[in-house]
C-alpha cells in the first residue's frame, strides 16, 4: 500500500471496475475473516474466481479499501506478515474499556534477551547470557516461542550445537512492523579507541566523554538484508 | 577513598561508608546488620524487592555508576567496587538467593582494583592489556545498550496490549468448518499445558469436581441477573440424590466466587437466587 | 463519509452530532475488537468518556454504522448477546478459497485453550492466559464460540465484568461424551506430561519443569492479578 498511486486500471472501463469492486468486496471478507494478517498471495488466491486478478489490480483494490475506511475506527496495515484490519490506536482506550482484564506486562529479563535476539539474530543461548550477564531462564525461552515470537532456525556448528534463535514474522505482525530495519536503531556504543585514550593511569574525571566520537562506534552485526530466511518456511 | 588506602583490605567482607574519609560507619562482616549502608537509600522494606529488581551484576553495576551521574568510560573502581560488595553483603545479610553471577562479578572487580594499583608496567602492549577495566567497560556498553534497546522495544504499540486486530465472525460463512478435535488431541493439547507450567496450582481438580464444574456451568446460564430463581427448584434440576449434592455443591462454588446473591423475601419463605450484580447502572458507576 | 442521514438526533445539533459520530466509531471498534457479541451495555460502558450516552443515542450510532456497511463485504448483526459485525455468507467462497493448502487443522493454541475451559470452567480470558502462560486471542475465543464449543454463561463481578466461559453440549457431542466427567482425570494427564517427559517426547521444549516449582523464578510475563485462587483450592 505504500505505493501511493498505482494507477493501474484504467478509468472508466465499465467491466474493470466491476471487477475492482469484487476484488476489494472479496479482500475486505477475507482480511476481516482472517485471525491473522493474509499474504498478498492468499488474497490473489481469494479471488481467482473473480475473473484475472494481477498485482496492478489487487494493489488499486487495496489502496481503494484503505481510502474507504479513511476516517473510520479501523484502518488497514501492512506488516511482515501481509494485510490486516486494526483498530486505529486512537480508539485503542474505548477498546481495553470493554475488555479490561489483563495488563500484559513483559519481564524485563524476557525483553532484553527479546532484545537481543532481534537485533543479533540468530544467537545462541550463550551469546544472550554474555550479553546479559546472567543465565537466561528456560522459562523465557520457552515463553518466547509459545508467543511465536522466537524459534530455532538452526544450530551453531560449535561443540554441543546449540540452537540458533531468531525473531519470527509474528513477531514484527504484534509490532506493526514490516521488517526488521523498522525497530528503533540501537544506541551507538562508543568506540574501545576511544575508551581506551579516555581510560588514563588515574581515574580519569567524569565528563570525559566529550572527547568521543559519536561517529566512529561499533556496528553491531544486525544484517537488514538477511533477515528474510528467517522468517520461517512459510515465508 | 577508605577502601583504596588499605587494598589488603578483603573488600568482599567489610563495608565501609566513607562518609568521612577514612571512618567506617557500617561493618557486616560477623556481625547482624544493625544498620544499612546509607548510600543504599532505600527503606529495608523496600529492600528486597530493590535488589530483586536487577537483572544482574552488570544491571546492578550500572546502577551504582548512574547513580552518581559517571560516564561508563571512566568508572572509579576503587569507589564502584566499594559499594558493589555493600549490596552483596546486604543481600547476604538478608539472606536473598544470590546468583553466582553476582559473585563473579565481584571477584572480577577486585582483581580488577588490584591490577589498577599496580605501576603500569612499560612493555604493555595495547591499552586493553594494561587497563584491566576495558573489558568490563565494554561489557556495560553492550549490556546498556540492549536494555535501552529492551525499554524502547516494550514502548513500541503491541498488539493486544495497545493495538487490537479487527475481525468479523464467520459464522454466517458455507463451507467445511474444521474437524471436530479428537478426545486423544484435546488431552495431549492440556497434557502440554499442565507439563510446561503452572498448573501445580490447580491439581485439586480431580475428576469428581468436574461434574460440579459442569453444574456450576449449567446454573450460571439458567440463572437471570433481574429475576430470581428457586432454589429448591434448581436443586431437583438435577437427577436423583446424587444431583442434588452435585448441585448443591456447585451453587456454594458460585456463592463463593461471588458469581450469585440469595434471596429471601421474608422469614422460612423460599430462597431465592438470581446473578449477582449485572444491573445497568452499576456498571457504569464502577466505569 | 456516507454516513446516511441521523434520524434520531435533532438536525443541526452540532454537540450532538458530533457525540453521535465519536459513539459511532468507539462502537466499531470495540466491536471489531471484541471475541463474542457485545451487549448494549457494554457498549455504553466503552463510550463513557464520551459524555452522555443514553439508549437512544446508542441506537442512533448503530443505525448509522448498519447503514456505512450497507453495500459492504460485512454487516452488522443484533443476536441474542448482542451486536456483532459478521462477514457475509456471499463471500465464503472468496475466504474458502484464501486459505488454500492449509489444511483445516486446529491450532495448539486454539486446542489448549479449550482444554483448559473443559477443566476450567467457568474461567474468564484472563484465568486460562494464566494457566497457558500466554496470551489468548480474540480471534481464538470467537472460533470456539463459532464452533459452538465454548459459551458465555455469565461475568465475573471484579472490575470489567469478564466473560466467563464454560464447553457446550454441542463440544461433549462433537466429542462422543454425555457428560463432562466422563473426560480423563486430570491426574491422570499429567501422568501422561511426565511419562512424555520421561521418555524424552517433545510435548513441551526441554526445561520446562524448571518453572513449574512455584517461587523458583520470577514469572513477570503476565499478571496473574490474584485471580489464581479464585476457584482454587476448594474445601
Amino acid at each position: 500500500m505504500n505505493d501511493g498511486d498505482s494507477r493501474a486500471v484504467a478509468p472508466g472501463d465499465g467491466a474493470t471496475d466491476d471487477l475492482l469492486r469484487a476484488v476489494e468486496l472479496a479482500v475486505e471478507a477475507v482480511l476481516f475473516a482472517a485471525a491473522e494478517p493474509v499474504p498478498a498471495r492468499d488474497l490473489k488466491a481469494a479471488c481467482a474466481d473473480l475473473g484475472e486478478v494481477d498485482q496492478a489490480l489487487l494493489d488499486t483494490a487495496l489502496q481503494r479499501l484503505q481510502e474507504h475506511y479513511t476516517g473510520r475506527a479501523i484502518e488497514l496495515v501492512r506488516s511482515a506478515g501481509g494485510y490486516r484490519f486494526r483498530v486505529r490506536p486512537h480508539y485503542s482506550g474505548n477498546v481495553q474499556a470493554a475488555q479490561p482484564e489483563r495488563p500484559q506486562r513483559l519481564s524485563r529479563a524476557l525483553l532484553e534477551t527479546l532484545a537481543i535476539i532481534a537485533y543479533r539474530q540468530p544467537a545462541t543461548r550463550a551469546e544472550i547470557e554474555a550479553v546479559r550477564g546472567v543465565a537466561v531462564s528456560s522459562g523465557i525461552m520457552r515463553t518466547l516461542q509459545e508467543r511465536e515470537w522466537v524459534r530455532v532456525v538452526g544450530h551453531k556448528e560449535v561443540p554441543g550445537r546449540p540452537a540458533l534463535y531468531a525473531t519470527t514474522r509474528r513477531f514484527l505482525d504484534d509490532l506493526g512492523l514490516s521488517r526488521l530495519e523498522e525497530l528503533p536503531p540501537l544506541e551507538q556504543i562508543r568506540d574501545l579507541a576511544d575508551v581506551a585514550s579516555d581510560a588514563g593511569l588515574t581515574l580519569a574525571p567524569p565528563g570525559a566523554e566529550e572527547s568521543a566520537e559519536p561517529g566512529t562506534s561499533r556496528r553491531l552485526d544486525f544484517d537488514p538484508d538477511g533477515d528474510q530466511e528467517y522468517f520461517g518456511p512459510n515465508a | 577513598m577508605a577502601t583504596r588506602d588499605d587494598p589488603s583490605e578483603p573488600a568482599a567482607v567489610t563495608t565501609a561508608e566513607a562518609g568521612v574519609e577514612g571512618e567506617v560507619v557500617y561493618r557486616v562482616h560477623g556481625e547482624p546488620v544493625a544498620e544499612l549502608p546509607t548510600d543504599l537509600y532505600i527503606p529495608p522494606d523496600a529492600l528486597e524487592v530493590f535488589l530483586e529488581s536487577f537483572e544482574g551484576p552488570l544491571d546492578l553495576l550500572l546502577y551504582l555508576i548512574r547513580r552518581q551521574n559517571l560516564d561508563i568510560l571512566t568508572i572509579p573502581i576503587a569507589e564502584i567496587t566499594r559499594q558493589y560488595m555493600g549490596y552483596i553483603e546486604v543481600m547476604r545479610a538478608l539472606r536473598l538467593e544470590l546468583a553466582g553471577e553476582y559473585l563473579v562479578m565481584a571477584a572480577l572487580l577486585a582483581e580488577i582494583k588490584s591490577r589498577m594499583l599496580l605501576p603500569r608496567p612499560v612493555e604493555a602492549e595495547s591499552d586493553e592489556d594494561y587497563d584491566p577495566r576495558l573489558a568490563l567497560i565494554r561489557q556495560l556498553q553492550e549490556y546498556e545498550q540492549f536494555k535501552t534497546a529492551a525499554e524502547r522495544l516494550d514502548a513500541l504499540p503491541r498488539m493486544d496490549r495497545d493495538l487490537f486486530a479487527a475481525g468479523a465472525s464467520v459464522e454466517a460463512l458455507e463451507g467445511a468448518p474444521p474437524p471436530a478435535p479428537s478426545l486423544d488431541e484435546l488431552m495431549e493439547a492440556l497434557a502440554a499445558v499442565m507439563h510446561r507450567a503452572t498448573l501445580s496450582a490447580h491439581h485439586h481438580i480431580a475428576t469428581e469436581q468436574l461434574s460440579v464444574r459442569e453444574r456450576m456451568s449449567l446454573i450460571l446460564d439458567e440463572l437471570d441477573a433481574e429475576r430470581f430463581s428457586d432454589f429448591v427448584g434448581l436443586l431437583l434440576a438435577g437427577e436423583g440424590r446424587q444431583g442434588v449434592v452435585v448441585s448443591f455443591l456447585a451453587i456454594l462454588e458460585l456463592a463463593k466466587a461471588g458469581l450469585v446473591e440469595w434471596g429471601q423475601s421474608e422469614p422460612y419463605s423460599p430462597i431465592r437466587l438470581r446473578l449477582r450484580g449485572a444491573a445497568p447502572d452499576v456498571r457504569e458507576d464502577e466505569a
